[in-house]
């Protein structure tokens, strides 16, 4: 499975309500419903110790007890055409999924060491219900 | 299965407003549906559409759809403007010609037309394509891949194209 | 116009309800409202038997009894620079819009070759009433 | 600070309700409470009496009484790579946001001149109150 993304949960913009809870890195639904899920994960490069990435990949993944495996719910993954110069791209990802209570929500992405995690508005991650 | 409530089909020329859940004549271009008909349906209020938005074709919509801007940081200019009844048209200022960057062109940018100097021009530019230049100009001469105004050749390297030129430099200048 | 994409409504991911109902490739507004309509294509090439793309687009659009013409509700459209590569880049669109009840929404392509439709993760289209 | 974006609050698909208001450049929170924010702004370029742009931002700001800097809430950051051609490239932003009465939330941009302010549907801004 691709590397999955650890988040702030309280200080700064963070905050968690409505019993939407944080815990071992995945959001956990309090009440089934339909969640309005939403993640946007900037990339940065070329990392010294990196050959040339030619793509970038989040995955929104839900991982439930009705199911072994978690379940891909949403994908953005482009390809970079910077030439080798140092580049940024955010990906952002949002749409309405079906959940069950207990499921947890987690962000994967192709390589965590291009994430850009120095700035809570350029990474983030959430959800509301309906 | 429960029979969802089907509209009743509107006669011809009419379309069916939901607020007021009825067939009504439809408002004119160039207006908006501010009050629905009554149920002689052909007296619906309809108001002109504000500056800057426009509607083209009779409607029963509440608000009128707001104008395009025409881009002018890439140099593209008004061919006609915005009315009540029809969008803004873009064009390209003087000099320039559509760069398309999409099919089907609502995106270009106005890039310069080439200027064929001391060519002769095959085609002129205009506002969809460039110039096509054609050949030196008469008492021009071709040196890497421009055309050199002839005068300007030294005699010895007289160019053949500039013989007319050059040959007549020896004789002073004729009344 | 441009070509437009039809989706699946019922298997995977995909649901309808609230009345929210989907029929001829178009989401049927069931009640007046506002809704926070979104989509995302993800588009990949290069076809081989395609000229070089230089763009791509994705315009979700919206057909009403009350105006004889769609009307262009969200536009995403990007230039691509990856020279002839196999290159693969998302478009996400969002955004809250009146609509009246009856009205139709659909998502519009560039190019409906370009648009990888192998995954429901990958491209996906919904609204909400809010 | 960044250049702030103005926008057209009333005609064609523009609109505010449920006293979210509009005024010098802002728009202005009616009451407390979690808001989903997004904008979109659609940037393009090369400008000619430009140099050469190497990168787009853009930033959802907000300005608040209980603090005299303002917060940048989301930011959509990207280099380009299009190498002196035409471009163009959408920049989406959206996430949940805590918000007191009286906030303000702005749009500011790398470059005012590289936005495409030519079609309402290309480049917009909102918010709702869940």
């Amino acid at each position: 499975h691709l590397p999955i993304l650890q988040w702030e949960d309280k200080r700064g913009l963070a905050f968690t309500k409505n019993n939407l809870s944080y815990s071992s890195n995945a959001l956990v639904i309090p009440v089934s419903g339909d969640y309005y899920v939403y993640a946007q994960v900037t990339f940065r490069g070329p990392i010294e110790s990196h050959s040339k990435t030619n793509s970038v990949t989040e995955i929104i993944t839900k991982v439930t007890d009705s199911y072994p495996e978690p379940t891909q719910l949403l994908t953005g993954t482009k390809t970079l055409s910077e030439e080798g110069n140092s580049w940024f791209q955010p990906i952002y990802l949002g749409a309405v999924v079906s959940l069950e209570v207990g499921d947890k929500l987690m962000v994967n992405v192709s390589d965590i060491k291009l994430v850009d995690y120095t700035k809570e508005h350029k990474t983030f991650f959430g959800a509301f219900l309906l | 299965l429960r029979r969802h409530a089907t509209r009743p089909t509107c006669p011809a020329g009419m379309t069916w407003v939901k607020g007021a859940q009825q067939c009504c004549t439809p408002c004119p271009a160039g207006t908006f549906l501010l009050t629905p008909c009554s149920s002689r349906g052909n007296d619906s209020v309809c108001a002109a559409c504000p500056a800057g938005t426009f509607h083209a074709k009779p409607n029963t919509l509440l608000k009128c759809q707001a104008c395009y801007e025409c881009d002018h940081q890439v140099f593209q200019s008004v061919l006609s403007n915005c009315s009540a009844t029809s969008n803004v048209a873009c064009g390209c200022e003087p000099g320039r010609f559509r760069h398309c960057l999409n099919n089907p062109c609502s995106e270009f940018i106005c890039q310069q037309c080439q200027p064929c100097t001391g060519r002769l021009i095959q085609r002129p530019c205009s506002e969809a394509q460039d110039a096509v230049c054609g050949s030196c100009k008469p008492d021009f001469y071709a040196e890497g891949g421009e055309c050199r105004p002839c005068h300007a050749s030294a005699p010895e390297t007289c160019s053949k194209e500039c013989q007319r030129v050059c040959g007549g430099s020896g004789r002073g200048l004729g009344l």
